[in-house]
């Protein structure tokens, strides 16, 4: 390999055309990939969504067959939490982990391509079924007797297991990615203790998706072993218990929710000081509560078992872990409203969605809350309540930290801010119709309504609750409307952001918006957790655009897409046929390969 | 387009959330408008739930109105305002992290014990008098067994008043799971395990359930009645239901029926005693006598029996039961079918 | 992941915030990850112990001796491994090829031993699908079985390139990740042989 | 490209053994495990049979981990990246088999 690396001098051209997207191992580039792309399916899964609510508009609808709807919220929920939560936080880790840090990429940029090509042929295998004769309709956690070969003949369940497993490569492959660019990749000075919260939170959810990927990877193949090969993992007769794909789905599935809502929380870490012009209360508390609640995240699982039976003992073992977990959570919700405490809060758009993450998150951990007791959750568990509750942690937690997060660094990814008045109609709108939708849901499950039903009789006095959920929706379709008009809008006629709108402390913000490739001139050396408030912010902010010497990018690749297309192509040979896996393997093979022997400097 | 963003507009909007919609809904509260509520304890472990639920939600309500009245106070107090000076930067306090994580603990620890508490409660051992029910979920109706009095019915189930009933679980094929909101928590049915839950129902009446755990095509169609009835009630309802099924008399048309039925392939599937022995479907030896069929979603009228064995696939979606024309018989037998059903009191 | 490890990272050559090699880094992480997957497996294995409905059942099946004797030569190709990075590491190019040739063939015996193992079990009437046993135990084994699989193409790449010359001493980490492995799955091995096989 | 020396490159980190310590200790994993199997075929063990075998397969997983991995001589993050997990996956293990009656 040549010792002699083409000095590429600053600054780097970005280039430009199709080619460029599909071979770029840019973290800015691969970040908006992932974000653009979560987003339609955000909307795939809204829609999904929509019909559900369509249909239970009124008693005994006609709209959908139980088939079709049994499809509709097992695409529902999965598309929400693997095609749009979790690639709209990793596009967040993406665009901002290495500005935070002071990097000019991640770790390993071809990875990270990787990680991206693989989740977007893992997502559209997945949404192909509605077309290769029905999407999966066993839920979104998917429990066995019902998945096997007997009671679920069709494709949907392989392609839900498959699917699932090329989506896993993905998250591994930028759980990974990120643990390493975090503890190694950070800028002089930065100590762990001087990382801004997002950092902090991004490195927890990456420890969670590691360890928590190989649980559900596990189950799966059981699954598809089951399913293909005539296993007994999940078969009664042969003496197995289809309770513990429960254990091994919930072992993955709560930690799963934490990686679903830390970013979340990571985000609103940062806007919520910015606007109050105030650091973040307890930093290191927050820091440490974070980590405590992805650890305890691993022995609370059983508490989605609660019906099974487990018997008293176990019961009470993990509502109590459960229960512990309401601790941490509320220290980082009392230490956010310190911080807000005593500044001066600039009600921008970024600011309202975190605000209302307070708001809303509280009351969704609340309901958590009394999920946790098994008594009274055994009423709740799989009625509305539990919809309720899973609605306001993760549409009013996760989805608007989200918003906010795109508000406030929308800036820095497009150069122009986003419209503060069309923002701020998408605020109230959303936040209004979130709570129409979504809180009737606590009253029509204790008052008896079971969830995943297609249908309900007339006299059970489910109807006007549920009409206001489903007018609730249009309102949310409304917000989401306003949202995409204020992004196409701003795009071209926002205001010119210039490198700091919003005066903010960390790193991000010394560079210009959007940053060059490279991102810093000269990697600076950090003093401080929010260094742009300090009084070593000016220098800092000249160090950062001064190019010091020469700078070198790594170049583009395709073989990242390749082994991506190769390694989706094997696995859906199970589905489509065993002839798709020898391109597949040849594909993988020789991508992996190239990739590996690339010189790359 | 520019929206000025009026704290006042959060307040009256919380104002609302919290007071307005929880009272105006338990103002038109009640279990005649809400037959299927789990807030309508009707029986012991109901009401023990309950209590534990009004604990609950007694601290939930409070943390809540805490948390919000904090944030709201905070961002209408120091919202900024020209000219205000830049607020200090405090970094943290630590009595202040002391406190809001013991306030939280307190306040856990008097949930976790009556939570504690009642678990073990509602999981003891039956008492030794209990009336012994087996229950086997099927795709998608309910079969409700009286092993000590032999008798085997669907999707109602008959209990006398004050008496503990002590219900085992079982299933036929997926996971479903038993749940009479009035009588409280729901269990889980799974395959190769045998659940128990046991409750003593306080009070006489006509109580709906439904099956909790997706379990296929026509999960929202697998429902049931608890029919809690006076000791006298039930005790005739026993005697009812022991009896040998009424044979019709020669040259009714339910006789009529009775021949269709035992030469054609009902017999299949069908129970009835004396009559058929297959045990794919519900048991139909007193099937005159329930309120309801086919997983409690029609009633158990002439029309709907009619249509329901005309083609019950295309009544209730997926269900496992042969359409008429697939059974090789014809519509015409089918009143006479039906007046048979109907004389098996 | 095998892709990941054979990358080499834009940015190893610059210094880094813990001074320690980010792609050694990104391999534990991964071996921690590889934990909770085994982990898993043999969770699964351990809860399904005794529930056959028929058997065969472990103890009339399980050769002890010969798995005694294959786990050794697991055993041994971990020492071959490590003298075999011990010789990259002191610019020892011939011990270098010939500890990786060893290390892959200790490989290759123990898979071939795996081999004969599962078509003995097979012809003893214990398949995949025949009982829980069955089930578990082939997928389990076979899943470590796998890895070992890939680890022996993975340390004949690196034999490949040791002949060609493109594994001098400044590449030791090649081969001391490729070490990393190789251990993991070793010590894999004894945990599996002593839960499945010796504690029946 | 110029990867750093090993020494500059792991500032932290102690020289690893050389070939003799790893002779050593495979002499020593040889020994373990003939104790293992003769452990098990010992009539007069089986009582303690399992604590026995857990303890001396947990032996050689720590010598193969500190000594072939060199977790005792790299940087201590890396043993908790490979700790930490070892931990959870051990105590999920414990915790299914309890929970399923084990
Ligand atoms: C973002 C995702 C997310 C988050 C963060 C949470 C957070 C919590 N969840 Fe939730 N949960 C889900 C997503 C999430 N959940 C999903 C998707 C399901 C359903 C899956 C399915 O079945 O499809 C589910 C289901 C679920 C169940 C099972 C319900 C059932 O099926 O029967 C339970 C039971 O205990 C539970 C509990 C909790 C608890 C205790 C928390 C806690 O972490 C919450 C802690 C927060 C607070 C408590 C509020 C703030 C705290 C204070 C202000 C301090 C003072 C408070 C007290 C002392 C109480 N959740
Ligand atoms: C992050 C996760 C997430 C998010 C954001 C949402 C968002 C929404 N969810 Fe979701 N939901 C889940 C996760 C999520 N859900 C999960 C895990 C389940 C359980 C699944 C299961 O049981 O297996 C569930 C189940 C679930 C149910 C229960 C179904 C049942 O049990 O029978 C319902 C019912 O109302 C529902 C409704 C909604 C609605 C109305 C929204 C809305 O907030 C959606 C808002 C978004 C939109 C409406 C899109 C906006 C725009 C347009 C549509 C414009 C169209 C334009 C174009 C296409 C160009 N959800
Ligand atoms: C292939 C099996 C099968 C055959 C043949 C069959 N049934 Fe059924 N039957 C069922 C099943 C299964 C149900 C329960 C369906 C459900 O509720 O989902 C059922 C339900 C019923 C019910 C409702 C019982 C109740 O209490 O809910 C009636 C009445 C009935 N069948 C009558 C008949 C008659 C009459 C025939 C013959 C003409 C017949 N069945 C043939 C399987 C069968
Ligand atoms: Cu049975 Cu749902
Ligand atoms: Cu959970």
């Amino acid at each position: 390999m040549a010792t002699t690396t083409a000095a590429i001098h600053a600054p780097v051209q970005a280039e430009s055309g199709l080619w460029s997207w599909i071979t770029t191992v840019d973290h800015k580039r691969i970040g908006i990939l992932y974000g653009t792309t979560a987003f339609v399916f955000f909307l795939i899964g809204g829609l999904e969504a929509t019909i559900m609510r369509l249909q239970l508009m009124r008693p005994d609808n006609t709209l959908v067959s139980p088939d079709f709807y049994n499809e509709l919220f097992t695409m529902h929920g999965t598309t929400m939490i693997f095609l749009a939560v979790m690639p709209l936080s990793a596009s967040f880790f993406n665009f901002l982990i290495p500005l935070m840090i002071g990097a000019r990429d991640v770790a390993f940029p071809r990875l990270n391509a990787f990680s991206y090509w693989i989740f977007l042929f893992g997502a559209i295998f997945l949404n192909l079924s509605f077309f290769f004769g029905g999407a999966p309709d066993v839920g979104w956690f998917g429990y066995s007797n019902l998945t096997s070969k007997q009671f679920s003949p069709g494709h949907g369940v392989d392609f839900w297991a498959v699917g699932l497993q090329i989506l896993g490569i993905a998250s591994l492959a930028a759980g990974f990615n990120f643990i390493v660019t975090i503890v190694n990749m950070r800028a002089p000075g930065m100590k762990l203790m001087r990382m801004p919260l997002f950092v902090w939170m991004t490195l927890v959810t990456s420890f969670l998706i590691i360890l928590a990927f190989p649980v559900i990877t596990v189950a799966l193949v059981f699954l598809l072993f089951d399913r293909f090969t005539g296993t007994n993992f999940y078969v009664p007769a042969a003496g197995a218990d289809p309770v513990l794909w429960q254990h091994l789905f919930w072992l993955f599935g709560h930690p799963e929710v934490y990686i679903l809502i830390l970013p979340a929380m990571g985000i609103i870490s940062e806007v919520l000081p910015t606007f109050s012009r105030k650091p973040l209360f307890g930093y290191p508390v927050v820091v440490y509560s974070g980590i405590f609640i992805g650890f305890m995240g691993w022995g609370v699982w059983s508490h989605h078992m609660f019906a099974v039976g487990l018997g008293p003992l176990a019961d009470s073992f993990f509502a109590l872990t459960t229960m512990l977990i309401a601790i941490p959570t509320g220290v980082k919700i009392f230490n956010w409203l310190g911080t807000i405490w005593g500044g001066r809060i600039e009600f921008k758009t970024a600011m309202l969605f975190a605000l209302g993450f307070i708001a809303m998150f509280t009351m969704g951990g609340l309901s958590g809350f009394m999920h946790a007791s098994p008594p009274a959750d055994l009423q709740q568990t799989d009625t509305y309540f539990v919809v309720a509750h899973i609605h306001y942690v993760l549409y009013g937690g996760a989805i608007m930290g989200i918003f906010a997060g795109i508000y406030y660094w929308f800036p820095k990814i497009t150069g122009r801010k986003l419209g503060e008045g069309l923002g701020q109609l998408h605020f109230w709108l959303n936040f209004v119709a979130l709570n129409v939708t979504f809180f009737p849901m606590h009253f029509v499950g204790l008052l008896g309504m079971p969830r995943r039903i297609y249908t309900y009789a007339p006299h059970m006095g489910f109807d006007w609750m549920n009409l206001l959920s489903t007018a609730g929706v249009f309102g949310i379709i409304a917000a989401v409307l306003v949202f995409m008009w204020n992004v196409s809008r701003s795009l071209r006629h926002g205001e010119v952001a210039g490198p700091d709108p919003w005066g903010g402390a960390t790193l991000e913000w010394a560079i210009p918006s959007p940053p060059p490739a490279h991102n810093f001139g000269t990697i600076p050396t950090v003093h401080s957790l929010d260094p742009l408030w300090h009084r070593e912010g000016p220098e800092l902010v000249k160090t950062a655009n001064r190019i010091g010497g020469p700078i070198h990018m790594p170049p583009g690749s395709h073989w990242p897409m390749a082994s991506a297309l190769g390694i989706t192509l094997l696995l859906s040979g199970m589905v489509f046929g065993w002839w798709l896996g020898i391109p597949g393997v040849l594909i993988t093979l020789y991508g992996i390969y190239s990739w590996a022997f690339e010189p790359c400097t | 387009m520019r929206f000025r963003t009026h704290p006042m507009m959060f307040r009256r909007l919380m104002a609302a959330l919290l007071v307005v919609l929880p009272l105006a809904f338990v103002a038109g509260c009640s279990m005649q408008d809400y037959p299927q509520s789990s807030l309508h304890p009707h029986s012991n472990y109901a009401q023990w739930i309950q209590t534990l639920l009004e604990q609950l939600t007694f601290w939930v309500v409070i943390i809540f109105v805490v948390v919000q009245a904090l944030l709201i106070y905070a961002a209408i107090r120091f919202r900024s305002r020209p000219g205000a000076p830049d607020p200090k930067p405090i970094h943290g306090n630590t009595a202040l992290e002391i406190g809001w994580t013991i306030a939280p603990a307190l306040i856990l620890t008097l949930v976790a014990v009556p939570t504690v508490l009642t678990i073990f409660k509602s999981q003891a051992p039956p008492p030794e008098d209990a009336l012994q029910v087996r229950v086997v979920g099927h795709q998608w109706w309910w079969e409700f067994q009286y092993p000590d009095l032999g008798i085997t019915t669907a999707s109602e189930l008959h209990v006398p008043v004050g008496v503990p009933v002590n219900i085992s679980l079982e299933t036929a094929d997926v996971i479903h799971s038993f749940w009479f909101p009035a009588m409280g928590g729901k269990r889980d049915v799974i395959p190769g395990r045998t659940n128990r839950l046991w409750f003593t129902p306080s009070d006489i009446g006509q109580y709906p359930g439904q099956c909790a755990e997706l379990c296929g095509t026509s999960h929202a169609n697998m429902r049931m009645a608890l029919m809690v009835q006076a000791p006298e009630e039930f005790q005739a309802w026993v005697a009812a239901q022991q009896l040998p099924p009424i044979e019709p008399e020669a040259g009714t048309l339910a006789a009529q029926g009775k021949q269709y039925f035992t030469q054609g392939q009902c017999i299949v599937c069908h129970m009835i005693q004396g009559v058929s022995a297959g045990v794919i479907g519900p048991n139909l030896t007193h099937v005159g006598s329930r309120t309801t069929i086919a997983g409690g979603i029609f009633p158990n009228d002439a029309a709907d029996l009619g249509k329901w064995i005309i083609n019950a696939p295309a009544r209730k979606p997926g269900a496992k039961m042969l359409s008429l024309k697939d059974m090789a018989m014809s519509p015409e037998q089918v009143p006479a079918i039906v007046a048979y059903l109907q004389s098996l009191k | 992941m095998a892709v990941a490890t054979a990358t080499v990272a834009a940015h190893e050559a610059h210094p880094t915030s813990t001074g320690l090699n980010s792609r050694k880094m990104l391999f534990w992480a991964f071996l921690g990850s590889e934990c909770m997957f085994f982990g898993s497996l043999i969770a699964t294995y351990l809860v399904y112990r005794g529930r056959d409905q028929v058997g065969p059942h472990p103890h009339e099946i399980l050769n002890i001796p010969f798995t005694s004797v294959s786990a050794f030569v697991l055993l041994m190709s971990s020492l071959t491994m490590v003298l075999a990075l011990a010789a990259v590491q002191h610019g020892n190019v011939r011990g270098t090829r010939i500890w990786l040739a060893a290390t892959a063939l200790l490989g290759m015996t123990f898979l071939a031993g795996q081999c004969y193992e599962f078509t003995q079990f097979y012809f003893e009437g214990l398949a995949l699908q025949t009982n829980l046993f069955g089930t578990t135990f082939f997928v389990l084994t076979g899943f470590h079985g796998t890895h070992v699989t890939v680890g022996v193409i993975w340390l004949w790449t690196l034999f490949v390139m040791a002949m060609q010359g493109r594994l001098p001493r400044e590449r030791a980490l090649d081969v001391e990740i490729a070490g990393l492995y190789w251990h993991f799955v070793d010590v894999v091995w004894i945990a599996i042989f002593t839960l499945v096989y010796l504690i029946q | 490209m110029a990867e750093p020396l090993e020494g500059q490159a792991r500032p932290r980190e102690r020289a690893h053994p050389g070939a003799k310590e790893y002779v050593g200790i495979a002499v020593i994993l040889t020994l373990i495990t003939a104790v293992e199997v003769a452990v098990f075929y010992i009539p007069a063990m089986h009582p303690v049979l399992v604590p026995t075998l857990l303890t001396l397969s947990a032996l050689k997983f720590c010598l193969v981990a500190m000594f072939y991995m060199h977790l005792k001589f790299d940087a201590r993050l890396f043993s908790w990246l490979f700790v930490v997990p070892m931990i959870i996956a051990t105590l999920v293990i414990i915790a299914l088999m309890r929970l399923f009656g084990h």
